[in-house]
């Protein structure tokens, strides 16, 4: 393969150079166990908390308000099962999210509701946004926990957090966003913001994969999930993933630094994706225009099918992703196209770009020239098709 | 989840690809909520199968499915295309994923109904000879 | 410092050069997300599949038998969590384990008493083993679980496993045995030994931190831990942990291929760091001698405290660890060596060396120099010895 | 769980370690339950501590603070010595971990128990002078 165009970093990134050189002595030389007493295990333990403390000044939390995790989906499951177990035992039994969330925490709402708890899930509307007011009729008087995602992962859609934190704050409902796609895209502050958990994962953000993080604020309690040692200050167990942690502060600091920049360029590039894609006939942009992550483009074509998009964009050296079904080999497209009213078959062709901080102009002409080409080839084969 | 090269050659350069205006015999089975759509169309001159083609809305499987079998059919007596299963249409691809075993089930369907449209514009009955077209519902949604 | 001898291989590994030459890869070039249709995600999920296979080869498991985790804490918390809540739908409700286990199964199984459970903590005799037939007395109608360590991380006591596994599989009990200590130093014949589930993680056997597996015999039935994606068969959301998977994979190989030599040659140097050390007056060796871990060491000196032993080995370069509760900061000492018998005074003053596999003869003959020493300063100093 | 230059300084070479057969104040507190005890010997003259041993089973923090609350007592009047407190030595360590602050509290109570001990052969009653010595389970066993 000529030439490599990686358009995929919503679903993943590449590690960063300074990010691997700073994991690499602690896959060599200093391999202590952070609860070590011994030298390379103060050292290690130093690291973790330097790694704390950047991840912490990203978000404008304090240090000990970060607990490390094995990745986002953890993350998404302690703050939600810890957060709900914990208050049904003050008979708030309630939760309220959006019917577009990530899996990590639909599949973690739905194992709760076989655990008796009753989950509320908030519609959006078709441009893919949770509405403020929606929130705020939902909470009742038994409503534990709030949690809406940041930024939506496929249509790159930044929810109203600020406000829906407000809501929160004023009922007194605890609230948590998954930020995972949201971190290092957007500027996020959890003060401001009234956030009282937030998940984030460091594949997302040129970290490795394996390795997350949750914020909880400071006096907000909730059961632990992973039981054993007294790591992360006792609430939660196992040694910790020493090289990963520190990759993870590398990743959030040059993430914090850079931000401003690197969302103006890739805005630029986003617009330029979208706005000639959408040149395409019979062609739509999903998700709205106005509060979209700099990085996403999704855009269904009609009368073809994502599988075969993304394999011919693969032939062509184009690493991109779809909310067809075939993809992942389940029946039912994306359940974020068909929220926001997208039919299957439409919803099937879609393709997402995520544009990432090592994307070029270049790439994006590149992409551009693919595509409209890879299109018309799988429309001139498709028995749905007709011009 | 990985392609066989086989696979992926016939779905890269698939064979018999296109509309046939001329056709006598035209099949479409699957539906597009289910996520795949196959149209064969096939020309029969005494009983033998002298041209196919085919149209796909589907998976990469489904092209290289469809590919392969309309390869498989092209040339054959009715009486030989009618035994093609979708098992071998599959080990002449040396295999599928078995999350995509469903979509070769298609292209034996396809190739039923494309049949069993041949007969019945030739005024038979079908059924006797073809069988049951199965829902598509039936066959791989579940 | 001139001198390095690292004697807690039992706490963490250095992580094998061939490991780490085998993760650097993924985290460079290779960084495609396992689920990804494209190139470089179909390469991710081939060495995925590569590394659950060297997984599954050294436990004589298949290869769809086994789950990548975040770490040895999680495969506990899943397997017995997740085994306890799925039987207890068929009204069993009462688990078995024993007192010594590690944190990840002992807070864990206190966890679920709280969810309701019913737990027996078998005791251990005074050499450190615990009883198969107190095993089999305790097993109820309604057990739902067994779960009983395969070696001891403090005494490194070898339980015996294949009885255990022989008595539930006859009863039709589910038996979890935590290996964390016993991988890549005995080997394991999941089948042989009638073990259902088996936790391992990757930095006891020279992988990183912050990766594991759980064995999961196929017709077993648990709940899911955590909730998410469809990664690992859909019975573990979560971006998979590529590189530390990879190095898991490429550990479990060398551990499963060296093993015997290995083996061999430790536990003559065990043997002599264990004759050498009872030459030291007052001074106990705790855990049976005979089914020993080859890597283990564990001695009581009557009259010090073990910090004060670790602090002064480290100004030496020596790195060791310590059933101390004042390593820990909390007040009572290793709950293992109260297990067994001994009393908080000497229990504090206790000494665990673990051996890996780079440690050499000198190494050991280093620490017979220094320990004596620093035993008799410390002794020197203290209200409680006289000799 | 660090720990500072200054404690490991003291720690590793500490100051007043011994026994002192002559003494004429000895104290002793904690127990070895709890995990630390700690000896204080006082040799006293014309009310000023003219020489202080020290033997201590604990941890790095329990020796560290024993040396340092020892070099801080040597050649002080009683009245001085009995004003010294843990919150003193650890700042004279500059801090100790949080977990280990307790350790620092026995330095002070072994201090005042060998003052009472002194007063006591001097055939004063010392609990006015020096007040109760709380139990070791009151003031670190939580
Ligand atoms: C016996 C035993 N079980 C479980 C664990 C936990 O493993 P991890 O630290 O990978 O969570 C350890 C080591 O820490 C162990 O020794
Ligand atoms: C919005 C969102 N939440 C959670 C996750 C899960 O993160 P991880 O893969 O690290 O478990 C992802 C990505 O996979 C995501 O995009
Ligand atoms: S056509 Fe959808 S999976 Fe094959
Ligand atoms: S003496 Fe035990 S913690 Fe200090």
């Amino acid at each position: 393969m000529d030439r490599f165009v990686y358009l995929d970093n919503s679903a993943t990134t590449k590690v960063s150079e300074r990010v691997f050189e700073a994991m690499v002595p602690y896959l060599t030389e200093h391999y202590g166990n952070p609860s070590s007493i011994y030298g390379i295990g103060r050292e290690a333990h130093a690291a973790i908390d330097e790694a704390r403390e950047k991840v912490a000044k990203a978000i404008n939390a304090k240090s000990r308000e970060i607990y490390f995790t094995g990745c986002g989906t953890e993350s998404d499951n302690w703050a939600i099962k810890g957060a709900a177990r914990h208050l049904a035992k003050k008979g708030k039994k309630h939760i309220i999210t959006s019917v577009f969330e990530h899996h990590a925490v639909l599949h973690t709402c739905q194992s709760l509701e076989k655990e008796g708890f009753e989950v509320t899930y908030l519609t959006v509307d078709s441009e893919g946004y949770v509405s403020p007011s929606d929130v705020e009729n939902a909470i009742r008087e038994d409503t534990a926990l709030v949690t809406i995602m940041y930024a939506n992962n496929e249509i790159g859609t930044i929810q109203p957090i600020a406000e829906i934190g407000k809501i929160c704050r004023d009922k007194k409902v605890l609230f948590h966003t998954d930020a995972v796609q949201a971190i290092g895209n957007v500027r996020i502050d959890v003060q401001a913001e009234n956030i009282d958990m937030l998940s984030l994962s460091g594949h997302k953000i040129h970290a490795p994969k394996g390795v997350g993080a949750l914020y909880v604020r400071q006096g907000v309690v909730i059961d632990n999930f992973m039981d054993g040692g007294a790591q992360e200050n006792n609430k939660r167990g196992g040694t910790e993933n020493l090289a990963s942690i520190v990759g993870l502060g590398a990743a959030m600091e040059e993430a914090h630094n850079g931000l401003e920049e690197k969302a103006a360029k890739l805005t630029i590039l986003r617009d330029k994706l979208i706005d000639n894609l959408l040149k395409i006939p019979h062609t739509r942009l999903n998700g709205g225009r106005e509060n979209r992550l700099c990085t996403n483009v999704n855009i269904s074509f009609e009368g073809i099918e994502g599988e075969g998009l993304l394999l011919l964009l693969d032939l062509n050296g184009i690493a991109g992703s779809s909310g067809s079904a075939c993809t992942s080999g389940s029946l039912d497209p994306s359940h974020v196209l068909l929220a926001i009213g997208l039919e299957h078959g439409i919803a099937h062709g879609s393709l997402r770009l995520s544009l990432g901080r090592y994307n070029t102009e270049e790439d994006v002409d590149y992409a551009l020239q693919v595509i409209p080409q890879v299109v018309e080839r799988l429309r001139a084969m498709s028995p749905v098709w007709q011009e | 989840m990985m392609y066989s090269a086989k696979v992926m050659e016939h779905f890269a350069s698939p064979h018999n690809v296109g509309e046939m205006p001329d056709a006598n015999g035209v099949g479409e089975v699957g539906n597009q909520k289910c996520g795949d759509i196959m149209k064969m169309y096939i020309k029969v001159e005494n009983n033998v199968i002298v041209d196919v083609k085919f149209l796909t809305f589907g998976c990469g499987a489904a092209i290289a499915t469809s590919s392969m079998a309309t390869d498989l059919i092209k040339g054959q007596p009715l009486s030989e295309a009618l035994k093609l299963t979708n098992k071998a249409v599959v080990e002449a691809l040396d295999g599928l994923p078995a999350v995509k075993l469903h979509c070769s089930v298609l292209a034996e369907q396809a190739i039923k109904a494309a049949i069993a449209d041949y007969y019945r514009r030739q005024g038979i009955d079908p059924t006797p000879i073809v069988g049951e077209i199965e829902d598509c519902e039936a066959c791989h949604c579940h």
